[in-house]
């Protein structure tokens, strides 16, 4: 029995999740027929959700320790405009289309590990670390493109990202290689168990042997990587880098990731339900404008999912617990 | 890479020069200058314009507040060069009514006001207005439209708006909607997006699978423009013309390429408070506008919002700004 | 271990401690609250830096950086308090830190293989090396502690207070393990504040107090308890009850519990106690005592039944039970008791400042006073009301949560393992403090873990086994032995 | 000595704030002279931080507790667009000025109240109740306003809050007689101490009688009030309501009440210290406009004090647990 439950609860979670995304695609279905229904449509959709999805993943890690990351949205902001000035572009024309997301990655690995090092060894709340990397990194991105929208001309840098291999976006292509890899990182590697151990228990996990500072830094190092690919397919996806990039991310990273079932306090995670969360809402929107319908209501609507799938899963939690006795 | 190092901000700011006897050096005059946050191409124009008019006159100090978008700020900006005392001040508010109150303050303590771009509530709480034409955008695109596709009254026309809870994104709407009237179309298929390329691409990108069939789109804004074609170019549609609006270089370089969806867009200058100083300046000083016979500065100036096609782009290029 | 001294900012936790442990032997430690084990083994285990002294094993001194550097040299080590993390499976608790990985993936199926081999070699085979370490009972996560210890093959197992919450089987269960590794030749230091329990395991025994050694390496079977409760507390101290008045014929009954119900865990729970009566819940650890407790005191609801406190029936949660006259110290004094960051006169003064307050303004004055009052009364050390209770060691953490409820004046006292963790000195002062209590007319239900706590201190006893009442009566016509077989009956029955 | 240490340990940390300010106002006075240093200037800065600074008080007794509050910015700008919709302002016309304030305050207490139902009584993570809040009080702002601003044009409603007493703003005055009554709150009443007790341990509160989902659900709606008030500063300010009002105000508010030095993680909170918090980034703002300096500069500045503040708070705390014995 112990068994089962064990694995029954998480199921039983994830089954409220599915059920409220194939409630959506029913409405989908519903109400815009084969414009919903379509294989453009859905490739569309999750295109949309590649840049949350991607983030999200690296924000599932940071949460499930106990830590939040405000600054993914200027990150993906600052990454983007770095990727593209005019210096980084003609590297990329004399060396190779590489240079454009390789800079990407390093300015998000950057930023992700002071936000680390500030978390980690300045002893700040993450709240307050990564709100001022929020303001400092916009401030930066800014500054760097002098606020100009950064077109990016480098041909075989679209050629990689813009392809479609079997049909699909390479940039869908991306999020479910990143969700992969982040869902073996998280369960099957000792990373992922001491991620958990770390958000389940900071000071057991120390006595364990872990070193729990490092690990943390490591963390966010990773949450700033997802941000510099979430660059990296915005500037695939909009052919420029701009500082107004990513405005706002970091919310519906975190509502994606807490409506797929990761604790806010740390110690659970699931990779699975922030991918669920992220298709919820991009669903969402594909409905909402299909339809043509108001993107305030869209806004209440999104209200009104966070707060159910939060009562759900509590719900959920309390019936596990009864069922574990 | 196109977007060579441009040419300095004032070459590509400014149209043609009619130099006056107004120019020369006159009172030492503050200006004080107020604009929303420049975060995307035709605002960070606007600001750069301004300071470029500013740099022409030895006799004008222009004293720049940062850009925001927070009303409350802006509204401190302007207390701030009430206390100081500046001669003038030149303000394109974030929110006309909610910045009408403090200029109007500004107004009775003597100082000048020349409103930019987005219009006071109250008639007294400016010395001069500066505007462009929304609603005659909205009638330019849509009439332009109309000429494309008069002849075909099942044609499928969408629109993509900038911020819609700005008064200018309503009227440019407004316009573009009783401009179709004329020619019995109408709008299909609306979005929003926020002026930002990302939004413009996320909307766009939404709005195509929404609609499996466009003969016509307005995109209201340039800026957002570059994230509206990448969505178009990642759909890989191509069954409809583009217009675009307030005028960037990049949008014009696509009107001259003739692969391009983009057709025209519609100027929307981004000299406004460049201008804006320059009446500041007069009114500060107590000179009149040299080509006009009245004295004194008129109370409001409305820009002109021509169609840039390709038969008249090479024209307008040099006053293109880029996003 | 060699002079160890230990300064916590503001405090001299270790002051010249030494501590020699052979191998194949049960090596206990033994000192009052406070008096520095669990920091001692800290030092040993490198979760703390030592501020002076030298560590050597095999003559050779060491430096402990951190617990890694402990784990490596052999040292593996249960803490005190539970540190096992609910969100990981069982085996992956067991292995965390030293996972069996290659290449940074993990092979589960080999730790488990292992786990169930651990698990079964402790007895509790039917645990699932797949299951949530959150779903286990408090004896379950020590079970799986103790397997953690066991699969660093160490050479020094260090146990802080391990049976602390296990009954009576377990702790059996918990010996025999001992007994296994000694005669591997491992070392156990071994910390417990039951000193029948060392007699029956330790070899030889250093005696801390106040952050030194008093003795060191006595052999067990040549020290008499007396001398070692001396040791401990500098003087002599009868590990006795205080008097039986009994209750007075007339006593009106204050506490009425009526079928009381809570789902899963407990039903048809009766029980009156009258003004002056101590009334205590025997039972293992697990048979649902805290939750009766809990639910008299509405911090659970109740399934069914009435509660009646002088006859007028409660209803609503915690807040009707206190205004009613209930008070509760819980189980656990840190997580569910105190506010560690708070001055000790806001903690002693927490149920009642809105008393004192007048029209919603407080009136700190009137607190300190009260508070004050009760430090000097229950002789509270050290005896500032300004102190964080955070600095405060267990034993006097405990007494301000009894000077919580004196403040308030109680009717009814429950309290939930009064003395656990607390040493021989401080628990005779609390046994003549509950019972003061008592005689001024409170009724009291106790729950202890420690069956002769429950006897010696009660007036009348009720049993529990798997969340019912098997058994009722005065508690001189009953012993420990008659007690644990009820508890098997009842877990049969 | 323990008694001293208690009170000198907040004092160090105000004084850390202090200087601070201290720091920003000479370099104001450095670099723009008598433009910063006039009455009129200070008045501008207090004006500007009248807003925040009401609605960082409510925030204040939020953190203190524990919880944190991210609809405040959203339930400004509800408030204020229901403060000023046309039936508002035609009832105000009939019935007397006050509808338009006590309109704002309903609004901004029953979204309070909501989010501490939610929180209290649904037993959702605060984080996750408060970023419903936000998304559906925006939405709902921009369907009252059809996204338009709403114009106030009740006269009696500016004489009363555009009125100087002794020369300073009504407005100032209604953040100093905010702070002032949030100050007595939190120091000196039953209230405030539940609310240091709630956020210290909210089991042990639990435990000794205090009711703390009720307590909880006060602590949302007093944000929520403040909130209402800060509306009202902004309809007085702006003579406008619009659904933009307030945007990101939470992230000000917050960096705001945590630089003072209130704890994120709940269990200590000072009135004092968000007042400092609030002042220090007016003036930081205000200095910044007086040199014409670029507000990209600006955000890097405003990250830089937040990572200065709590690592110094964190520098104060380490010495105050030393000399406290
Ligand atoms: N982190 C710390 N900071 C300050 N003082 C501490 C800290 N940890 C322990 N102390 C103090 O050190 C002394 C010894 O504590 P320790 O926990 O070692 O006692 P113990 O003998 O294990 O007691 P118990 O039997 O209650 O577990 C106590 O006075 C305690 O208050
Ligand atoms: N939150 C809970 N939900 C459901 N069951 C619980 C919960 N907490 C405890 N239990 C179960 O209730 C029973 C009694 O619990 P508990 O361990 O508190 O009993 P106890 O006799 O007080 O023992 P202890 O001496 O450890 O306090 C156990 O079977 C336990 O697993
Ligand atoms: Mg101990
Ligand atoms: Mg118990």
């Amino acid at each position: 029995m112990s068994q089962r439950s064990a694995l029954m609860g998480p199921a039983l979670r994830m089954g409220g999740l599915v059920l409220a995304l194939v409630l959506l695609v029913v409405v989908g279905v519903a109400t815009a027929g084969e414009r919903f229904w379509s294989t453009g449509n859905l490739i569309t959709v999750l295109s949309l959700a590649a840049v949350t999805g991607v983030v999200s993943i690296g924000m599932t890690f940071v949460i499930t320790s106990g830590g939040i990351d405000l600054s993914v949205g200027a990150v993906v902001g600052l990454a983007s405009v770095w990727a593209s000035t005019l210096s980084t572009q003609y590297a990329a024309e004399d060396f190779g289309w590489w240079v454009i997301p390789l800079t990407a990655l390093a300015v998000g690995l950057v930023a992700g590990l002071i936000n680390g090092l500030l978390v980690a060894y300045g002893k700040m709340p993450a709240f307050m670390a990564t709100l001022a990397m929020l303001a400092a990194a916009r401030g930066l991105a800014e500054i760097i493109a002098g606020r100009r929208t950064q077109i990016v001309t480098v041909e075989p840098f679209f050629d990689v990202f813009q392809s479609r291999p079997l049909g699909v976006p390479a940039i869908v292509w991306i999020f479910v290689v990143v969700a992969a890899a982040g869902w073996f990182l998280l369960n099957r590697t000792t990373f992922g168990r001491r991620t958990v151990a770390v958000g389940g228990n900071p000071e057991a996990s120390r006595l364990a042997g872990i070193k729990i500072k490092r690990h943390t830094l490591y963390l966010y190092g990773l949450a700033g990587l997802t941000a510099g690919i979430g660059a990296v397919i915005l500037l695939a996806r909009t052919t420029a880098g701009s500082s107004t990039h990513g405005t706002l991310l970091e919310l519906d990273v975190i509502a994606a990731v807490v409506v797929g079932g990761t604790l806010l306090a740390g110690g659970r995670g699931t990779i699975t339900g922030t991918v669920l969360g992220v298709l919820i809402f991009s669903t969402l929107t594909n409905v909402f404008v299909l339809n043509n319908l108001d993107s305030s209501v869209q806004a209440i609507a999104k209200g009104a999912i966070i707060v159910g799938a939060v009562l759900l899963q509590q719900w959920f939690a309390a019936r596990e617990r009864v069922t574990a006795t | 890479v196109s977007n060579e190092p441009r040419e300095s901000e004032d070459d590509a700011a400014s149209g043609p020069v009619a130099v006056t006897e107004n120019d020369e050096p006159g009172d030492e005059v503050v200006i004080g200058f107020s604009a929303p946050a420049a975060d995307h191409g035709w605002m960070g124009a606007i600001t750069s314009a301004a300071k470029a008019e500013a740099e022409k006159y030895e006799d004008v100090t222009l004293q720049v507040a940062e850009g925001t978008n927070d009303v409350n700020v802006q509204i401190s900006q302007i207390e701030g060069f009430i206390d100081q005392g500046v001669d003038a001040i030149v303000l394109l508010p974030f929110d006309g009514a909610a910045l009408t109150d403090v200029a109007l303050e500004a107004m009775e303590a003597g100082i000048p006001v020349i409103n930019v771009d987005r219009e006071f509530t109250s008639p007294f709480a400016a010395r001069a207005t500066v505007l462009g034409d929304n609603y005659g955008m909205g009638v330019s695109a849509g009439t332009y439209i109309c000429e494309q596709l008069g002849d075909n009254p099942d044609a499928v026309v969408a629109e993509i708006a900038g911020i819609d809870s700005l008064p200018l994104t309503q009227d440019r709407s407004q316009g573009f909607k009783d401009a179709l009237d004329d020619c019995g179309l109408d709008v299909d298929a609306r979005v929003a997006a926020e002026f930002t390329v990302e939004s413009g691409e996320e909307q766009t990108a939404n709005l195509l699978s929404a609609e499996p069939q466009i003969d016509a789109i307005w995109n209201h804004d340039d800026d957002q423009g570059v994230g509206v074609l990448a969505a178009i170019e990642n759909a890989g549609r191509d069954e409809f013309f583009v217009v675009g609006g307030a005028g960037s270089a990049n949008m014009m370089r696509e009107i001259q390429d003739e692969e391009s969806v983009v057709d025209a867009t519609v100027i929307y200058p981004s000299t406004q408070a460049a201008d804006g100083v320059k009446l500041a300046r007069l009114v500060a000083q107590n000179k009149t506008v040299s080509d006009l016979a009245s004295i004194g500065v008129p109370r409001t100036v409305q820009l002109y919002a021509p169609v840039v096609t390709a038969d008249n782009v090479e024209e307008f290029l040099p006053i293109g700004f880029e996003s | 271990m060699r002079g160890i001294v230990k300064e916590f900012p503001g405090a001299r936790a270790l002051d010249g401690v030494d501590l020699e442990v052979r191998p194949g032997e049960v090596h206990c430690l033994l000192g009052q609250n406070g008096a520095g084990k669990s920091t001692l083994i800290k030092t040993l285990a490198g979760a703390h830096q030592p501020t002076a002294g030298e560590i050597l094993i095999d003559g050779e001194p060491v430096t402990i950086a951190d617990p890694v550097a402990a784990l490596r040299l052999g040292i593996a080590t249960i803490y005190q308090e539970l540190d096992v993390v609910d969100g990981l499976t069982v085996a992956e608790n067991i292995y965390l830190g030293h996972e069996l990985a290659s290449g940074g993936v993990t092979r589960r199926s080999e730790a488990a293989r292992n786990t169930r081999r651990l698990l079964e070699r402790l007895g509790h085979g039917e645990i699932s090396p797949y299951r949530e370490v959150g779903s286990l009972s408090a004896a379950g996560k020590q079970i799986v502690s103790l397997a953690r210890a066991l699969s660093r093959d160490a050479r020094v197992v260090i146990m802080d207070e391990p049976s602390a919450v296990l009954d009576s089987e377990e702790v059996g269960n918990l010996h025999r393990i001992v007994r296994e590794l000694v005669a591997d030749g491992v070392a156990v230091v071994y910390i417990s504040h039951r000193l029948e329990e060392i007699r029956q395991l330790g070899d030889r025994i250093t005696v801390l107090k106040d952050g030194r050694t008093v003795a060191e390496s006595l052999v067990v079977a040549d020290t008499p308890t007396d001398e070692l409760i001396k040791l401990m507390t500098g003087r002599s101290v009868e590990y006795a009850f205080p008097e039986r008045p009994g209750v007075p014929a007339g006593a009106e009954p204050v506490l009425e519990v009526e079928d009381l119900a809570l789902g899963g865990v407990f039903s048809d729970v009766s029980l009156t106690v009258r003004a002056g009566e101590i009334v205590g819940l025997a039972g293992l650890v697990g048979s649902g005592r805290s939750e009766i407790l809990e639910t008299i005191y509405g911090a659970r609801r109740a399934a069914s039944g009435t509660v009646r406190v002088g006859g007028r029936r409660l209803r609503g949660g915690v807040d009707a039970a206190v205004a009613a006259g209930i008070g509760l110290c819980p189980e656990e004094r840190k997580s569910q008791g105190l506010l560690l960051d708070e001055p000790v006169y806001r903690n002693i003064t927490l149920s009642t400042f809105a008393r004192t307050a007048r029209a919603g303004l407080l009136d700190e004055k009137a607190e300190r006073a009260a508070a004050r009052e009760q430090v000097e009364a229950l002789d509270l050390r050290p005896a500032s009301v300004d102190r964080h209770a955070r600095t405060l060691s267990g034993g006097n953490q405990q007494k301000a949560l009894l000077a919580r409820w004196l403040v308030h004046g109680c009717r009814v006292l429950l309290l939930d393992e009064p003395t656990r963790g607390v040493d021989v000195g401080a628990r005779a002062e609390i046994y003549t403090l509950i019972r003061r209590l008592a005689d001024d007319g409170a009724a009291v239900v106790v729950v202890s873990s420690e069956i002769p706590e429950v006897l010696g201190l009660a007036d009348r006893v009720l049993v529990i086994s798997d969340g019912r009442a098997v058994h009722e009566g005065p508690a001189r016509d009953i012993d420990e032995h008659r007690v644990l077989d009820l508890v098997m009956e009842g877990s049969v029955a």
